[in-house]
């Protein structure tokens, strides 16, 4: 199982958790996992979200291991200049 | 519409060309003269890019009709290098990075180089006051001070 | 549109009483293209005066200038004659716009634009100017404050259009001064101007004074009240505050995009003491 | 892939990196040959011109554009019924904003575009369209426009994030955070609550909008425009237009600045329509007022602040509340501010809460670090005042608090190598820092943090027969990266700087490259461009040990050629790449490299900025003396253009706080749409601006390259502030700093 934070207004779609448990190990199944398990952020996951492993941060590329230890935190979709 | 028919000489060639009465001398550059060098930015005189020299005076091309150019001696940023050798202020912005994207830098060495025909030796605060007319976005203005200035060094240095 | 460049003053006045309106004069060109391109003036005639004799000259007279009404503001400063007379009005002339505005604007072309805040006009009201108008019935010449009558408002008729700006003789022991605030250091119109002009006594003390702000109001304002302050005075700390404040008193501004109505208010004064204060060293001799 | 098996040992003995040769664009760009958006033309060209509401809101009962159709010259007219009913979700927004449907949302909001054989005839033609609008009320304030009887504009209102009771207006709500601020305020010696506000600013860069289109009825199109992306120019065309993105070739021009307002379109559709429309090539450029009317600024914000401190300088919690206005469609970037805020600082308490809000003003744009300075401004004016408060000095304040390895990140994260702590130690160590100050002068600091992006990119080297190198990219070169990619090709393949040139695509030659933004190209193109290097190498040592007749392995590449290596692998001379290039069709054919990859996990990046003021108490003006950036790049490849960038954020940031803002009447009209009021430094506003450049290598780049491009423009509004506040005597709490607004702070202080 891999720890999961998510950022404040998330949490209220997960009943007030600001960190959730699924089974991943890699992106793709992290995402579908999510959504999944916590139907009430799948609206956030359609648009879009950046997803921080270990520091570095992703978007789109699936099949990034995660590891069970991995510290994995939820992003607003990042945007530049 | 009755377009007037204007002679005049463009970085050192005898130019003739037909243009509307409303026609900006830099429309005539760019879009009869193929010259688009010259930039337009704001079309309002505030910006600079489009600076020429007009009968060795410096002015913006797009607030001059281009039937003001009868009988007159226009240089633009194409008549600045003298076949491939380059003005030393066309080094010196190599040399310095003078320029980031370089939409202005046509005009800024335009206005650079009718300074120093007027002042060889001109101090930080000349230079930034004589370009002020020609906004520049990227750089922040340093290293296009600094290379005006090390142009006019060398062209003392040479001459 | 035509654009017509006549060679003479009649045949630009009978291209201008044939097409009441819709002629518009063109010198240096720096208002009259940018209002061109934004639409806000459709003319059916541009006409170009620099074609006529005498446009681009700057001539002496009667130990004053004549300032031909295509003389632009680069051929202005670099007349040495003009700049040492005057100061006050070259540099007036000397803010506007860039090095590349400088190198077309024209004081005639500042003072028929009618903006409330041009540069030139305080400085020329300050110092006397005349305005040299040719129309149908010849030439006229009336104090350059009596030419704009509101924003973009001229008292120019039919038919006539500024030949010239005249600088009359600067009297012995005068000096001028002009000061603008901007929010920038260049290329901004001005959010207050001040001009003043001043004449001495053999000791130094004011004896005559003008004082005009730019851009606070509808027109160039001409403050009696600060050539009172002035005049008895050698400028000094309680001049300079009563000038502050009757300068203050005279505005009568606008809050817009450039400055609240408090901001011009307050800086009228501080423009005002600080250009007396310039003018009052040159007319002393000191070199500032 | 992903990097995570990238090389990131990371690379020290440089040759080309970190050197400052000529950029291979230069003499182009001084001698007015390089062509930029509005210097193409196509023969048969017509000319694009747009017709814009006067209005703030209105709907649109009807357009009747029949006597601009029936005028001699004009070859098409398009409004909204000339774009596809249905399109893709993801556009729709944008195909709005370039062509309004049933309402109009802004002052200069496009309504109708015509095409005519010449710019006169446009023009006219615009004025013979006649649209029907029906006015309705307007709001263009962030704080006016959440208020629960504000006009909306649209009626939907937000997503499921916004909670019951708000405005319509209110599109979205984020919050972001750890630990209890209550309690961390509870052991606060002080605590300050403060509100901020600062004004929408455009990008400002210098070339307009401009584009050539040309379509034709197969669906073939090509387009010339100026764009921090093609393939984003191709692929929003495509969705709005209904084209295939493969049919569409779109080719970006040099480009005149962008900052973040070059990553959308506005007339590149509108263009095509009219091309497809009149079966001409279509030019359109935009004017300076049409550039500031309708492309995108950055939003206004209103921040409310809450900041606790021990007397000892430790910040024990951080609230802010954030509102950006994002123009007339939802998407302003109040998420990345929300974020940024106080990312610089290690928290054990902290939130932030962003309010994402329409107004009837154009569609926000990015702008060089999105959200992020608005923040900085907020967060670091209120660390500075307290700091002052408790007698504390600002540079230690902000060294104690510092994030650093390890540090769980206001976001969320724990960051890895970082270097903020580094760029305060370099200002405190600065003689800036101690230089005098006289009468009326006053010196601030601030910190900023922006996030780097990597993405997808796509790069090809190919190898000259004559052993001189292409390298082939997508991105647009905005301010010297074709030099940075030469360089780092150079330096892998072991070859001089001058054997290489870099050219920029279109989108038919390479795969998909994301749009030059998020500071990305440095990092994620020379990363690929690094590694398309290295295939090639591999390819010439294979040829090598072919002609050597020994083991691929036996071979490696060391200063520009293949040498034998190893204790099998023999006596033979090296060959040079050039020696292998010239018998490259003996040997297999020609010799390419390239790299695709999606290069995510960027670095973030740090900056610390000093600057010292004048106030003139008399007229509120303000003079910037002295300016030092001290920035966090990673390794420099090109030191001149990072310092360009240091140097231009820094300019940029300087308008920003003191003269550079939308102006709007209470008609919802923009008043300012020119650079006369719309004030962009100029030369003579500025002092030089020192760069200081930090190398604390980026662990994810093999040459240890982050991103530099946007973190400069965090700090300065902040900095700048507190410079003002300390030289004025009063805190300034809103900008810009215009001198109206110091004049009347000062007055409003010596009244109190």
């Amino acid at each position: 199982m891999v720890k999961v934070r998510l950022w404040g207004s998330l949490a209220e779609m997960t009943d007030g958790r600001t960190e959730v448990e699924v089974e991943a190990g890699t992106l793709r199944e992290l995402l579908d996992a999510l959504a999944r398990d916590h139907p009430g952020l799948k609206p956030q996951l359609d648009r879009g979200v950046s997803v921080s492993i270990d520091g570095r941060v992703y978007n789109d590329a699936w099949f990034t291991p995660i590891a069970p230890d991995s510290e994995v935190v939820l992003l607003r979709r990042l945007k530049g200049g | 519409m009755s377009q007037i028919h204007v002679t005049t000489t463009i970085n050192g060639d005898a130019t003739e060309f037909l243009c509307e009465p409303e026609e900006t001398l830099l429309d005539v550059l760019r879009d009869r003269l193929g010259l688009t060098g010259s930039k337009e930015g704001c079309g309002t005189g505030d910006c600079g890019a489009c600076s020429v020299t007009v009968d060795g005076r410096l002015v913006c091309s797009c607030l001059m009709l281009g039937a003001e150019a009868q009988g007159a001696r226009v240089e633009t940023i194409e008549g600045m290098a003298d076949g491939d050798d380059l003005h030393p202020l066309q080094q010196t912005f190599l040399d310095h990075a003078g320029l980031q994207c370089g939409i202005c830098t046509p005009g800024i060495l335009v206005a650079a180089k009718s300074l120093l025909e007027r002042n060889p030796a001109p101090s930080e605060e000349e230079v930034r006051y004589w370009l002020a007319g020609n906004l520049c976005r990227c750089t922040g203005y340093d290293k296009i001070v600094r290379a005006v200035m090390a142009a006019a060094d060398d062209m003392r240095r040479a001459s | 549109m035509r654009y017509e460049a006549p060679d003479s003053i009649e045949g630009a006045v009978g291209l201008l009483a044939r097409t009441p309106g819709a002629c518009h004069v063109l010198a240096g060109g720096t208002d009259l293209l940018v209002r061109l391109r934004s639409e806000t003036l459709e003319p059916e005639t541009i006409l170009d005066i620099k074609r006529i004799p005498g446009m681009h000259e700057i001539t002496p007279e009667d130990g004053g200038w004549r300032i031909g009404a295509a003389v632009s503001g680069a051929q202005i400063n670099e007349h040495d004659g003009l700049c040492a007379d005057w100061p006050g009005v070259a540099e007036a002339v000397g803010l506007i716009g860039s090095t590349q505005i400088q190198g077309r604007a024209t004081l005639a072309g500042n003072l028929c634009n009618a903006s409330p805040a041009a540069d030139s006009v305080p400085a020329m009201v300050a110092a006397g100017a005349l305005a040299r108008i040719a129309g149908p019935d010849g030439t006229r010449d009336v104090p350059v404050a009596e030419v704009p009558t509101g924003p973009g408002k001229t008292s120019l008729d039919t038919g006539e259009f500024i030949a010239s700006i005249f600088l009359p003789a600067r009297p012995e022991r005068s000096g001028d001064a002009y000061l603008r605030f901007i929010p920038r250091t260049e290329m901004d119109i001005a959010v207050v101007g001040c001009a003043v002009s001043l004449t001495l006594d053999a000791d130094s003390t004011v004896d005559s004074a003008r004082v005009a702000l730019g851009a606070v109001g509808p027109t160039v304002v001409e403050v009696e009240t600060a050539a009172e302050a002035l005049v008895g005075t050698q400028v000094r700390e309680g001049a300079q505050q009563q000038l502050a404040t009757v300068c203050s008193a005279a505005a009568r501004p606008i809050d817009d995009k450039r400055g609240t109505e408090h901001f011009r208010t307050h800086v009228a004064g501080v423009l005002a003491r600080r250009a007396a204060a310039i003018a009052y060293a040159r007319a002393k001799g000191d070199r500032a | 892939m992903a990097l995570d098996d990238r090389d990131t040992a990371t690379k020290l003995d440089f040759k080309v990196v970190g050197t400052r040769p000529p950029r291979p664009d230069g003499i182009d760009k001084v001698t007015g040959r390089a062509r930029f958006g509005a210097d193409m033309t196509a023969p048969g060209m017509l000319t694009g011109r747009v017709l814009r509401s006067p209005h703030p809101h209105a709907r649109i009962r009807s357009i009747d554009a029949s006597k601009a159709e029936a005028l001699p010259g004009v070859k098409a007219v398009v409004t909204r019924a000339d774009f596809p009913a249905e399109v893709p979700e993801d556009v729709a927004d944008v195909l709005d904003n370039c062509m309004a449907g049933d309402k109009a949302l802004y002052d200069g909001h496009a309504v109708a575009a015509v095409a005519a054989n010449s710019a006169a005839v446009a023009r006219k033609a615009l004025k013979l369209i006649e649209v029907d609008y029906e006015p309705l009320p307007h709001v263009t304030d962030v704080d006016a426009a959440m208020a629960p009887d504000a006009p909306v504009l649209h009626e939907a209102g937000g997503d499921e994030t916004v909670p019951e009771g708000h405005s319509r207006n209110v599109m979205s709500r984020v919050q972001f955070g750890h630990g209890d601020i209550d309690a961390g305020l509870a052991q606060a010696d002080r605590v300050i609550e403060r509100s901020y506000r600062t004004a929408a600013t455009h990008q400002g860069y210098i070339e307009p909008h401009a584009c050539l289109a040309s379509a034709g009825p197969d669906g073939q199109a090509d387009l010339w425009c100026c764009t921090q992306g093609q393939y984003m120019v191709r692929d929003t065309c495509a969705a709005i237009l209904g084209l295939s993105q493969g049919q569409l070739r779109v080719t970006a021009s040099e480009i005149g600045g962008g900052f973040g307002g070059k990553t959308t379109v506005f007339l590149e559709p509108v263009a095509l329509a009219l091309s497809r429309k009149a079966g001409r090539p279509v030019k359109m450029v935009m004017s300076r007022a049409e550039v500031l009317r309708a492309s995108g600024p950055t939003s206004s914000s209103s921040v409310d602040v809450r900041l606790g401190m021990t007397r000892d300088g430790r910040i024990t919690a951080g609230f802010a509340e954030l509102r950006y206005q994002g123009g007339a469609y939802p998407g302003s970037p109040v998420d990345m501010g929300s974020m940024s805020a106080f990312a610089p600082y290690d928290l054990e308490n902290v939130r932030t809460v962003g309010w994402d809000v329409v107004t009837n003003r154009p569609k926000a744009a990015a702008y060089r670090a999105p959200g992020a300075p608005m923040a900085a401004f907020a967060v670091e004016s209120a660390i500075d005042e307290l700091s002052k408060e408790l007698g504390l000095d600002p540079l230690d304040v902000r060294l104690k608090n510092a994030a650093r390895e390890g540090t769980k990140a206001s976001y969320g994260p724990t960051f890895p190598a970082i270097g903020l702590e580094a760029t305060l130690e370099a200002a405190r160590a600065h003689p800036h820092w101690s230089a005098p100050l006289g009468e009326n002068q006053g010196r601030g600091v601030a910190c900023g943090f922006w996030f780097n992006f990597g993405g997808n990119t796509c790069v090809s080297l190919n190898v000259a027969p004559d052993g001189t190198v292409t390298l082939s990219e997508g991105n647009p070169d905005i301010g010297g990266s074709r030099a940075s990619m030469t360089m780092m090709a150079a330096e892998e393949l072991g070859i001089p700087y001058d054997r290489v040139r870099t050219v920029i695509t279109d989108t038919g030659s390479l795969g998909v490259n994301d749009v030059t933004d998020g500071s990305r190209v440095t990092f994620a193109v020379g990363l690929a461009t690094i590694e398309a290097a290295r295939a090639a190498k591999r390819e010439m040592c294979r040829r090598a040990a072919m002609i050597w007749g020994i083991d691929e392995e036996a071979v490696v590449w060391e200063d520009g050629a293949a040498r034998p290596s190893g204790p099998n692998a023999g006596e033979h001379p090296p060959m040079s790449l050039a020696e292998i290039a010239a018998i490259a069709p003996n040997t297999g054919g020609p010799i390419a490299g390239h790299h695709e990859v999606n290069a995510e996990g960027a670095g973030v990046s740090f900056a610390t900025h000093m600057v010292d003021t004048e106030v003139d108490r008399d007229t509120g003006a303000v003079k910037i003396l002295r300016y030092t950036v001290f920035q966090d790049a990673g390794k420099a490849v090109h030191p001149d253009y990072v310092e360009g960038q240091f140097q231009g954020g820094a300019a940029q940031g300087i308008g920003w706080a003191l003269n550079e803002e939308y102006i709007y009447g209470d008609d919802g009209v923009l008043q300012n749409p020119g650079f006369l009021d719309y004030r962009v430094p100029v030369a003579s506003d500025l002092p030089m601006i020192e760069p200081v450049i930090l190398e604390i290598p980026n662990p994810g780049h093999p040459y240890g390259v982050r991103g530099v491009g946007e973190t400069s423009i965090v700090p300065p509004l902040a900095a700048i502030a507190n410079a003002v506040s300390a030289a004025a005597g009063v805190r300034m709490t809103q900008l810009p700093m215009s001198p109206p607004r110091v004049l009347a702070a000062i007055h409003g202080a010596d009244d109190g």
